[in-house]
């Protein structure tokens, strides 16, 4: 499985954020996008999605374009946006089970309370969400990756509101999954070592450019 | 002798004193109720020929009539004093007289809309008398609405309590329109009290059974303040002490 | 495909029932909105009965557009729509999902209480079950127009004035239809199948077109 | 008796009405006291767990 | 003071001008149910000029409150309220404020279409004007009474349907004056004045009454 | 100027988040809050800016209450929260102009735009904030801070979502209003050193309390 990108650009309004841009990322591979604010990382990742239309170039899962195998490319894909996508009125777990179902498989609800407990969340599992914290919404949504079984991973900033432990323990999923043969690309400001799997990095804006692989 | 009152605004002391009075009032209510029915129907026989027999409705009918609206002005006063002292108990009493009222107002709804029925031949008209109940029982569900749809009890025995104030500067304007509508011809609006026209044994058996209606409602108030004291004061000492839960 | 249905179709009942009231908040509502109308127009018996189809109507409308602005704003807001684009399911099958919630929670009270709409403006009881049909069939029809109008002016600027433009007009016909059946079913000698085929036909191309026609707009609307 | 039952014709009126009044007053006063149970059913619920919590704790 | 006012209701004001929905909204929707009735109820002259005080009434409530759902949310759910709140201003002015925008928005353009309605509904030229003045009077009520409601159900889960059943009984006396004042002056020889100073008092009671609760509901519903 | 804090407790529905917490904040003092996700940053924040009612204990203000103060209190205080309080369909001036009038002061256009440029926003005051990427919609609200007159700074996790270039900007313009005489309390899940300045730390949640002054 490879996600193969060839000069690609992308306009918003009347600026163009990017031009020429080409990668490619293969299995247990991990792709960390930088950048400033405004670069064009949010663009660039729904772009990937499928969300946003690219004003050129192609986007190519497997060799073939992502908008031919539409279905079957998102099955393979999980995004994570700036927004939790989470529903305030619904509980934790209802919340999980909901997004997973939707996702296309259905993992049994032990399954899926262990997930919340594994990202920290004992105990507000059957809390309406919206009386969580802020940090503890993010794993809300975050608990979707203990049980995903996509390929892909599309993560834009998910360090975002979590603690230090939360931050590392976060490290360690992406980890496991670039090692199991996931891939996956994520953008964050923060400094965050990750070490395992081979990293690529990819920098938007004035020095755009794909980066030395480590 | 001087009553330590706020002794009594305390959750704990004031449910074990309902505790105690809730048996009375429920002795009170069944037997005022059922006096007063006795009375009305069987020492009204020279009253009520054949034709008038439907008025035997009343007794249930003005009785909750009278509780619906009593109800309500009972209701805002404990809100009101929430507001104004901020204790939890004035709340508590506010939303437990809530849907007591609410279910007054219903029953007299029904009751009086089977009345029209035998009376007028029609289950509904646009009567101002009826009119308010229905908007007064609007009211109530707003209330009771408002409450339910927050979770946090803090917040929605503040909001529900504002409403009730709200509700208390508006309702009076509300009755006075539905039963005026036409300025011109009610300067001096006076309603012509229609006990008068009732007949002394009927009315003795309505007032009888009024009584026993307002001691009802002593008593599932009571019974609804408990409950909720429970519920929200599931975590503290004296609930976990109490003789209820332990045994 | 059907399960992906099922599981938005619970999603939206979930959240709409995560109160047991609101249903009940919907009813009474609708019983609010009646019991204005002779307050403003007087109480004469005759008139009521005559502007009873109109009320109905009205009723309906009301409750539908009320309900219609959060129908996918609230998904757009908080990131769950874009989730929804990016499942591995037909999206028309989703926003099918999505407004039949719309439509059970707004619609289908309408036609159940119906009958007390009846009680309460003397309506014979023929007409009531013409009136309880038509709304059976028109209230679909202007959630599935409504839904088509929420998704082109999701998280638009002016959005707004473009719903209203689209939408309204649109809905018109069925108002002027079904509230016709019910009167035409209160005079004598008066067909009212015209009406009914009329607004099975409107309900049959809604049915048709409105999930596809949404959720292209969805996408427009969500770059 | 019949006769006093049926009121002059108004029976299943008058007897309706006090019907309806008194269900719902009786459905109140019911769903209170359910209420009441299921309340207290939940507080020696959460006690009983927490008590055996604690026993766990104090074992370990 | 004075200041805060201005602030807050040029920023409303500037808001819905960007957005430009709500104006038209409201609009479309007070004209579709005006329209909807001598469809429903057939044309007849009499019956319609008899109706048309009711409707006019009735069609501004439901549009009143059709906006009053985001009078306050939208601010809320971005997080400028709590900031309006941490303000060295007074609550109840700034509230003020939003209640005049919401009204300019949604009462001012009913005001003035009521010409048209007179139009369509055949009513005499005195009482359009009348109808004019009577809204002008009333209307603002709507909005003040409204936004008390809107502070307390702010947040809640089927906010706009739960909103307008808790507002809409309490929106009745208005209703009740308003349209009996626009019969009166149909009427002959009855004075209308009575009317219009039960209105004016109504509308004195809200201005000193409704910011100052709407400033304390806002506060209950923020923590 | 002096904030004192005594014996406070918070609950938040059946949870009690901390109690018994005292402490006192000087002029040229910063106070670090910090805490794993939901043990109660946000909630003491509001608590302190007077938006939640706290359930025993005072704030004092100078000695006074902060509720009797009110709008006195109220004028010396800038809150920045989870949500940057901008308002999408307005332009970035147009937001940050709002914002500092209904702070009480009028600062003029051109001290605003250049407050704008200074926080990164050069060619970007007149887009609908909408159109601007999630760290410029965070640089909008921060604008803010470059214009105002108050002495104490709230500030809920202010770096979430900022660029590296950013992050360095607002340390500096905190330390600068701390040293200017001004305080600041904040919280942050990121490692941000600041240096000047008296910092002190207070942490909540297991290990509730005011940690060693730096
Ligand atoms: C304001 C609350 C109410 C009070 C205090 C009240 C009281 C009374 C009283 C005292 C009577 C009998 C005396 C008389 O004939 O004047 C009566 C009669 C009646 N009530 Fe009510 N009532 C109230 C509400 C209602 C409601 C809500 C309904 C209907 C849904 C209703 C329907 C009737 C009917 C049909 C009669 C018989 C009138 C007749 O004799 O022709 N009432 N009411
Ligand atoms: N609206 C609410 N109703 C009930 N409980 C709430 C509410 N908001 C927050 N809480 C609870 O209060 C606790 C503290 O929340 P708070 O937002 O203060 O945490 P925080 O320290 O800011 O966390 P984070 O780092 O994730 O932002 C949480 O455990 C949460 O469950
Ligand atoms: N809806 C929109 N319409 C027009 N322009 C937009 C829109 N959204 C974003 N932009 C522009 O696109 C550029 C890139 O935005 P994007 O959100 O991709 O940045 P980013 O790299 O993710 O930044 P951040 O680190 O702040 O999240 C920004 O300069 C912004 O002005
Ligand atoms: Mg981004
Ligand atoms: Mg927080």
């Amino acid at each position: 499985m490879t996600l193969q990108v060839n000069n690609l650009q992308c306009i918003r309004g009347d600026r163009e954020l990017f031009s020429g841009l080409s990668f490619a990322l293969q299995q247990k591979q991990l792709l960390m996008l930088e950048g400033a604010n405004g670069s064009g990382k949010t663009t660039l990742l729904r772009t990937l999605c499928g969300l946003y239309l690219q004003e050129q170039g192609d986007i190519l899962w497997d060799g073939v374009s992502i908008r031919k195998l539409d279905d079957q490319y998102r099955q393979e894909l999980l995004y994570l946006g700036h927004y939790n996508a989470i529903k305030m009125d619904l509980t934790a777990l209802e919340n999980l089970r909901i997004n997973t179902l939707l996702g296309g498989y259905n993992p049994g609800d032990n399954a899926l309370m262990q997930a919340l407990d594994a990202i920290g969340l004992f105990g507000f599992e059957d809390y309406p969400t919206r009386q969580l914290s802020q940090g503890q919404k993010r794993r809300v949504a975050l608990a979707r990756l203990l049980v995903s079984k996509q390929k892909l991973w599309i993560l834009d900033e998910p360090f975002v509101a979590l603690d230090v432990a939360a931050v590392e323990l976060l490290q360690n999923i992406i980890a496991a999954h670039v090692d199991a043969g996931g891939m996956a690309i994520l953008t964050t400001h923060q400094e965050v070592p990750l070490t395992t799997g081979a990293v690529k990095r990819l920098r938007l804006g004035e020095k755009q450019g794909v980066l030395a692989d480590a | 002798m001087k009553i330590n009152w706020f002794k009594y605004a305390a959750p704990m002391n004031f449910y074990s004193l309902a505790g105690k009075l809730i048996p009375f009032f429920w002795i009170a209510a069944i037997a005022f109720t059922l006096l007063g029915l006795y009375w009305g129907f069987f020492k009204t026989a020279d009253v009520l020929n054949d034709q008038k027999q439907y008025y035997r409705i009343i007794y249930v009918h003005v009785a909750s009539a009278w509780m619906a609206m009593w109800l309500y002005a009972v209701m805002v006063f404990w809100a009101a004093l929430g507001l104004i002292f901020n204790t939890r108990l004035s709340y508590m009493m506010a939303s437990a007289t809530a849907i007591t009222g609410a279910n007054m107002t219903l029953i007299a709804l029904i009751t009086g809309a089977i009345w029209g029925k035998t009376s007028w031949g029609t289950w509904w008209d646009w009567d101002p008398k009826l009119t308010t109940f229905l908007i007064l029982l609007f009211i109530y569900m707003g209330y009771l609405a408002l409450q339910s749809a927050i979770d946090d009890t803090r917040r929605s025995d503040k909001a529900s309590a504002l409403l009730a104030l709200v509700g208390l500067a508006i309702v009076p304007v509300i009755y006075f329109a539905v039963n005026c509508p036409d300025p011109n011809e009610c300067a001096s609006l006076h309603q012509e009290s229609s006990l008068k026209r009732v007949e002394a044994n009927i009315l003795i058996g309505m007032l009888v059974t009024t009584l026993g209606f307002w001691m009802y409602s002593f008593a599932v108030i009571l019974m609804r303040v408990r409950n909720i004291i429970l519920d929200r004061e599931r975590k503290t000492s004296w609930v976990s002490k109490l003789k209820e839960i332990n045994q | 495909m059907l399960s992906a249905f099922w599981i938005v179709l619970k999603r939206d009942l979930l959240l709409a029932l995560r109160r047991r009231n609101e249903v009940f908040t919907v009813l009474f509502f609708f019983i609010v909105v009646i019991s204005l109308f002779p307050l403003g127009v007087g109480v004469e018996e005759k008139i009521l009965t005559k502007i009873a189809p109109g009320i109905v109507w009205i009723a309906a409308l009301l409750a539908s557009t009320l309900a219609l602005d959060r129908l996918f704003s609230s998904d757009f807001e908080d990131g769950t729509l874009e989730q929804l684009l990016l499942t591995p399911h037909s999206l028309s099958v989703m926003v099918f999902a999505k407004i039949v919630a719309h439509w059970l929670l707004t619609g289908l009270p309408l036609v159940l209480i119906a009958p007390l709409v009846g009680l309460l403006y003397q309506i014979p009881v023929d007409s009531i079950a013409v009136m309880m049909l038509v709304l059976l069939l028109g209230t679909p029809v202007l959630s599935m127009i409504g839904a088509i109008g929420a998704a082109l002016t999701l998280g638009l600027r002016g959005g707004g004035v473009l719903l209203s433009f689209l939408v309204l007009p649109l809905y018109i016909p069925v108002l002027v239809y079904g509230a016709g059946a019910i009167s035409a079913s209160m005079a004598q000698g008066v067909s009212i199948q015209p009406y009914l085929l009329l607004l099975s036909a409107f309900m049959i191309l809604s049915l048709i077109f409105a999930p596809w026609a949404t959720a292209a707009a969805l996408k427009i609307s969500i770059e | 008796m019949s006769e006093f039952f049926s009121m002059g014709g108004f029976g299943v009126y008058i007897w309706s009405a006090m019907a309806v009044a008194f269900v719902l007053i009786l459905l109140e006063t019911i769903s209170l006291i359910i209420q009441r149970k299921s309340i207290i059913r939940d507080i020696k619920r959460v006690k009983r767990l927490e008590q055996r919590r604690q026993k766990e704790q104090t074992s370990r």
